[in-house]
């Protein structure tokens, strides 16, 4: 039954080998016309260099910061739902997904109305006599932050809710017959068990957030450069293959090196 | 007497299903009190809205003399085996049986000496390290069983804490249950199936049926004066008769002696009753006889005789037989 | 909704506010008279739906990228719920690097990977633009297939399958009428972020397009690139209804909550 | 680029890669009245500059496209690594009637359009004097109320080189151009990468002016938004859009005989008409739409002071440039 | 006499733990075989190897005389009741029960008419469009069972099929269960705690303990003669004395007689042993007396007796009482 169980896997390693794996490999490594030994010296210098750092420190600074702000917004979220026995919960379900659908362009419009110094925020602040100016928001960390909750939130919650939604709530009850109020129940029953899927969920916005360009760019404006933007500086206005495989690599080796970390913490508390 | 809950006209009703039908129930401070009826009755849903589980539908409930219909279950300080164990799947057994202390923030060597204490109660001390998983059924069961001793609560809500263990294991966690008790002063409710284990171990004994309360009382009141044929039926009393005045009177199989003559053994005051051997089932040290017969008022009845093993007569299918029907043993039911 | 949880439904309100807040003022713009995405809109008219609907590239790439986002989903399920099976239900030898390997569509910059699809699968292989596509997309969903139905499935309890199994089913019937019935919040949650994730990409597909086959996003992008009017906003509120309507239906027939519910329903 | 279902080689269709937006207009002004005339088929393919370029550069100069409609810098790319074939005069009798800029040595097919890079100002706010000078940028009273175009853009290839020439010593003198842009940047909210995001902050209010190429007033004028386009005063630089083809081109003969009908006195005037693009063929009367845009300027720009810039000057050194641009002026 | 099912020389190991250690067993064809032993001893482990979830460690198994030891479960044609029930949470109580006639491809007409036999036999016809999430515990237990029985296996695993049930619907059940094997002639293996129902349902016992058999037999080959003091003590025999030879005997409580003198009841052959009594259990109709003594040996021993409360002589705490030890039932036992 071993052997026919490790046949499953067989199907889809095909598909991800020849139509993923092979040609991305080669084309990190040897971009048209680059030899691998140009893309290392390019990775060489980027890493070095300490205005590259700066972009690879904040890409991380600001993954990680998206990542636990919509894991912190969509877990509650989803557990909320995944509990509730409302009619309701189907709706804020759906509501929670429609977000998914929007063009990230015109997202990001919304963003402006709200963020922009004549915007919704801005102006409020204003009337309300907590500023004295409008405070710039539009092209800031903040912005970004915003925006990428925005895009990768309804990602969070769907994936932390598939993994709520198998908790057995019977366990909720025990640990609250055992005295553990709703919040301890929460942390010590709830969030164990649904671990793997959360963080399956915070991998998935991780890399997202890692890897997207249209929101931080448009958002985070010229200034709040990431390696996404960097990346589609050189592959789309430099035409600089050798430096945009070497970003390629490293965000790659980034989103490896935390959503890897991540798993294993989750594992080593799963058994501990 | 002082009560530990109490139930106020307390109804669960499930869409168009009433599980518990509006029951008062005093569970009495200190004592063990047995829940017992047929299965589906509303006694893991009366639990259920003890502990808090469930809200009632209607009816108050209050503990320690205090309201606590909408107080949360982990403010009740309830300790409850579940029916289905609920065994914390992702700690280990003494972290499951440790969870309630660790609630109540008990120094973290004073927790790991009660768990060890309530797992050596169980027996089950040498697993503390395994996952639930591993467990086998009856394992679990007392790793639930430890669980909830752990914590010493004030009420402890027991269903069907012992269905998955063997009787020698029964009877030592039956002692168990019973010393925890007398030494801590908690009230407890037992769901058991078992009445044996409800007539042994219960101060108090709660018969329901379609989630309604039919007779309550200590097992020495309600054994021998069963209310009404449900009960009776349900204590094992098998053989209903109809007296000269048209009322129910039951007996109990083991009240029944048989003869194949008239006058053997010593008649006493009581009817004796011609009949036909139907069944013989061999038990162990008791052998039970199934008798075709009419009661007195002439209707047909199929009586039900438990004798020990060593005085019965050599009886086969088919054979005549007497049945002696012992007045005393005699109860007189009210309709149901 | 009663909540008994102050802190997660104020999160949860947060979270909502964020996700919500931006869209109902594009939702807003895109009924304006005027020919300018702005806030305040400049009048009320209908006029960019109309516009939105009658615009040859956005409808016929909007069935071009159902289309697309539809097929790709389910091969993307058909490939990786087995491994997710292999993975959780098998002893699978090197387990965490064969999920490591399925979650790496979603780190490899996508720009990278279109590129590379373009060269190898199109340059080299031939392949048309739909077969690269597809082949391309079901890739980029594989994480999902693999991960969110895979998080699902270790929380089921493997005795049932067993009973299943005892009660004469075989691996394969025991999949389809226990495993993957339980399943169902994973499935949906990963078909849903798959379709999503297919419905809005952009960096794989723009390589990747041929005058006959576009897809919707790309096509949104290009458009915006010359013009930024209200017409995109009316598109993607043409998109939103549709979503509600799918989820009213999907709420009317069968049960949102149900359909998406696990064990707890 | 793609391959899949072009009939290479079909002396009656013609492939033609182009920009990806306003295809339908092209279709109708260019297009279809070229069918008409020569009975060939146009397949287009279509796709921003960058992407094209990345296609052509995998394909090698194959893939089947006859002719590239691309911005200069790209076209001079991929020159520069011999991916075009030199497009040939004899074959293409308009190239006699276009105007000079548009048909220089340094690429090896015309231009067909041309576009002026001006500052976009919001004119209840300036006027066009105020917005045709530079010094704009330096105003403290605007701070945070002006964007500029990101080097990456055409247009901001085209600002370093008139704040080069008008600063420093002709249009690549980067190095004084970027200390003077980075002198302004304080003021500056965004160095955008997308005109539609400017002419959105524009319109929105966020921005009063920004650098940016004619083209993308032309509707917002129009629509009467409160919307002016201005030469600058000084550095005056032009970008064009050329018709070039690629070396593996099945079909060259025809190739040549769509960049001759694109250069005809009649699609000149189509194209300004319906697609907006500034006629290279100066003959060509210019709609008013376009006028009200950039006034006479089109009537001949190189007379206008507007100036072409060298592709040898740029190639080799735009990565360079995009880098320090990045980090000089824009900061980190 | 044929075998359903065969354990040649079956371990199963658990990382460094041996679950089952090195059984061989026959389960009979057309017989109600049980397996008895204490919480944890392997009865389970033994079910899952017999029906396929789980591989030996070592050793074979066969059923129906082929070796059966590599065949997937679905091939096995066996029915089983967990210990844990194991419904599919997303079908109907129907659908449940239903579910292996589905896989067997039985018409969907014929499929709902065995369905709903097989509900009607666990009284639970009226849940058939209940999800198992609603029904109380025993109800669950109730749906595993039709669920097994509805696909007429040739063998059928119950393990602990009961024990959520009251006594009477767990007679009833019993005797459903009997009858369905006497009309189709299936084997059955129970896994049960309960002694009555080994003794009662029982072709065949298996004893086992920490993975190995103890002892296998009729009820009535094994029951007066436990081969040693494990199996003595889980049938219930609680007495163990030393007789003069320095060998040890058992008999049960109800063998046992009290007297206050002597004399009186007359005495049998066998010893008759002076007396403490340390407590005394009222149990509806029997009492438990517990007594020190002295055996024969002049051990120090606490003897327990189970006497018919009409008959017990009116005994507490502290009083002397004489022991009656009849000869005829004491068992002399092997060493363990
Ligand atoms: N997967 C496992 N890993 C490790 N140990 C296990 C595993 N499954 C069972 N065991 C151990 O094997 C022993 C036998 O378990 P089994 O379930 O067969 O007992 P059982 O006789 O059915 O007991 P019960 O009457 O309590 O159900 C137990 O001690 C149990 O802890
Ligand atoms: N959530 C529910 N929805 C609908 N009906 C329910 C629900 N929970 C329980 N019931 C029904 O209520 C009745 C009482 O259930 P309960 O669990 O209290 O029975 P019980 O007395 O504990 O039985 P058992 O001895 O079998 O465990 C049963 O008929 C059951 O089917
Ligand atoms: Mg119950
Ligand atoms: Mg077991």
């Amino acid at each position: 039954m071993r052997g026919r169980t490790a046949l499953l896997v067989l199907p889809g390693l095909a598909i991800l080998l020849v139509a993923f794996l092979i040609p991305s490999i080669a084309m990190l490594f040897s971009p048209p016309g680059i030899s691998p030994g140009e893309v290392f010296a390019r990775l060489g210098r980027m890493l070095t260099d300490p205005y590259d750092q700066a972009i690879v420190v904040r890409t991380l600074g600001l993954g990680l910061i998206v990542t636990v702000v919509c894991i912190g917004l969509g877990y509650p979220i989803a557990y909320l739902l995944s509990r509730s026995t409302s009619r309701w919960a189907g709706v804020l379900l759906a509501l929670a997904i429609f977000p998914l659908l929007l063009s990230s362009v015109v997202r990001t419009f919304g963003w402006l109305v709200v963020l922009g110094s004549q915007g919704a925020i801005p102006q409020l602040l204003l009337t309300l006599g907590l500023v004295d100016s409008a405070p710039q928001l539009l092209y800031t960390p903040l912005a970004i932050v915003l925006g990428l909750t925005q895009i990768f939130l309804p990602l969070a919650v769907v994936a932390s809710y598939s993994a709520l939604a198998q908790v057995d709530a019977g366990l909720d009850e025990a640990a609250r017959g055992l005295g553990a109020n709703r919040t301890r129940t929460f942390w010590s029953v709830v969030v164990p068990l649904s671990g793997p899927g959360v963080v399956v969920a915070a991998t998935l916005v991780f890399a997202g957030a890692v890897t997207a360009y249209t929101t931080p760019y448009l958002l985070g404006g010229s200034r709040q450069r990431m390696l996404s933007t960097q990346l589609y500086t050189y592959s789309s206005t430099t035409i600089d293959w050798a430096a945009a495989s070497a970003t390629a690599l490293i965000m790659t080796v980034l989103v490896f090196a935390v959503s890897g970390l991540s798993s294993l913490a989750a594992r080593r508390g799963a058994t501990s | 007497m002082t009560h530990a809950a109490r139930f106020h006209g307390v109804s669960q009703v499930f869409g168009d299903f009433t599980a518990v039908d509006n029951i008062d129930l005093d569970i009495p401070d200190g004592k063990l009190t047995t829940l017992l009826g047929p299965s589906g009755c509303g006694k893991t849903t009366s639990l259920r809205m003890l502990a808090g589980y469930l809200a009632p539908t209607r009816g108050t409930i209050s503990i320690a003399g205090v309201d606590s219909t909408r107080t949360p279950p982990e403010r009740r300080n309830l300790g409850m085996v579940f029916q289905s164990y609920a065994l914390f799947p992702h700690m280990s057994v003494a972290d499951n049986v440790g969870f309630g202390l660790k609630m109540r923030r008990v120094p973290a060597a004073d927790r790991a000496r009660r768990v060890t204490e309530s797992l050596e109660l169980v027996g089950l001390a040498h697993l503390s390290a395994s996952k639930p998983k591993k467990l086998s059924g009856g394992q679990q069961q007392r790793v639930a069983l430890a669980r909830a001793i752990a914590i010493r609560p004030k009420l402890l809500l027991l269903d069907e804490p012992l269905s998955n263990l063997d009787a020698r294991l029964r009877i030592q966690m039956r002692a168990e249950i019973r010393r925890i008790q007398a030494e801590t002063g908690l009230a407890v409710v037992l769901v058991t199936h078992d009445q044996d284990e409800a007539l042994e171990m219960s101060d108090e004994m709660v018969l329901m049926k379609d989630g309604r309360i039919q007779q309550q009382g200590t097992p020495q009141a309600v054994f021998p004066a069963p209310a009404n044929r449900f009960v009776a039926e349900f204590l094992g009393y098998e053989n209903f008769l109809t007296d000269a005045g048209g009322a129910t009177t039951t007996i109990r199989p083991e009240h029944l002696a048989l003869s194949v003559s008239e006058r053997t053994p010593a008649a006493e005051t009581g009817a004796v009753l011609p009949g036909v051997v139907l069944d013989v089932a061999y038990r162990g040290v008791d052998v039970l006889v199934t008798v075709a017969s009419a009661d007195v008022s002439g209707a047909r009845v199929e009586l039900l005789a438990d004798l020990r093993a060593e005085s019965a007569p050599d009886l086969t299918p088919g054979a005549d037989v007497w049945v002696h029907v012992p007045a005393t043993h005699l109860v007189p039911l009210a309709a149901d | 909704m009663r909540t008994r949880h102050p802190i997660a439904a104020s999160l949860a309100v947060g979270g909502y506010v964020v996700m919500l807040v931006p869209i109902l003022f594009v939702v807003v713009t895109a009924f304006t008279a005027g020919s300018t995405l702005r806030f305040p809109p400049d009048g009320f008219s209908l006029r960019w739906f109309e516009a939105a609907l009658t615009y040859e590239p956005f409808t016929s790439s909007l069935l071009s990228s159902l289309m697309l986002a539809a097929i790709s989903a389910v091969l993307a399920l058909a490939l990786g719920v087995p491994v997710a099976l292999a993975v959780h239900r098998g002893a699978l030898p090197g387990r965490s690097v064969v999920e490591g390997l399925f979650l790496s569509p979603l780190i490899v910059p996508e720009l990278v990977v279109g590129l590379a699809l373009y060269q190898q699968l199109m340059v080299g292989f031939g392949l048309d633009n739909f077969q690269t596509l597809l082949l391309g997309h079901t890739v980029l969903m594989f994480p999902y297939a693999v991960r969110v139905t895979g998080a699902s499935l270790a929380l089921i309890d493997p005795a049932v399958e067993d009973a299943a199994r005892g009660l004469g089913a075989s691996p394969g019937r025991t999949f389809l009428s226990v495993t993957l019935p339980l399943l169902r919040p994973g499935l949906f949650s990963a078909a849903l972020l798959s379709f999503i994730t297919s419905f809005n990409n952009v960096p794989l597909s723009l390589l990747l397009q041929s005058r006959d086959f576009r897809t919707l996003p790309v096509v949104m992008l290009d458009y915006v690139q010359q013009n930024y009017d209200p017409i995109v906003a009316a598109i993607s509120v043409l998109i939103l209804a549709g979503t509600v309507l799918v989820a009213v239906i999907a709420e009317r027939t069968v049960g949102f909550a149900r359909v998406f519910g696990g064990i707890n329903r | 680029g793609c391959s899949g279902g072009s009939d290479d080689g079909d002396a009656d269709t013609i492939v033609v890669s182009t920009f990806p937006f306003g295809v339908e207009e092209f279709t109708e002004a260019v297009l279809d009245p070229f069918t008409e005339a020569t009975g060939i088929e146009v397949e287009i393919d279509t796709g921003s500059n960058a992407d094209r370029l990345s296609q052509l550069q995998l394909e090698q100069g194959e893939g089947g496209v006859d002719v590239m409609l691309i911005s200069d810098t790209y076209a001079a790319i991929a020159d520069s690594e011999g991916l075009f074939q030199e497009v040939d005069p004899g074959a293409v009798p308009n190239l006699e009637a276009i105007a000079p800029f548009a048909v220089e040595d340094a690429y090896t097919g015309p231009a067909y359009s041309y576009q002026l890079n001006g500052t976009m100002y919001n004119t209840d706010e300036l006027d066009a004097t105020e917005a045709a000078d530079w010094e704009l940028y330096a105003n403290d009273d605007y701070a945070g109320r002006l964007a500029l175009p990101d080097i990456a853009v055409t247009a901001g290839q085209l600002t370093v080189s008139g704040v080069a020439s008008t600063y420093g010593d002709g249009p690549f003198d980067v190095d004084t151009a970027f200390a003077t842009m980075a002198g302004w940047a304080p003021n500056v909210l965004q160095f955008y990468s997308s005109t539609t995001e400017m002419t959105n902050l524009l319109t929105q209010g966020e921005i009063v002016a920004g650098g940016a190429l004619n083209g993308f007033a032309t509707d917002l004028i129009a629509a009467g938004e409160p919307v002016g386009w201005t030469p600058p005063a000084q550095g005056r630089y032009m970008a064009t859009n050329r018709a070039m083809i690629p070396t593996g081109a099945p079909n060259l003969d025809g190739a040549h005989q769509f960049i001759d009908y694109l250069l005809s006195a009649e699609a000149q005037a189509a194209s300004a008409a319906l697609v907006g693009d500034l006629p290279v063929n100066l003959s060509v009367e210019i709609p008013a739409e376009l006028t009200a845009v950039v006034g006479d300027v089109a009537l001949d720009p190189t007379a206008a002071g507007y100036e072409t810039l060298d592709p040898n000057e740029i190639v080799p050194n735009r990565n360079e440039w995009v880098e320090r641009f990045a980090r000089e002026v824009v900061g980190g």
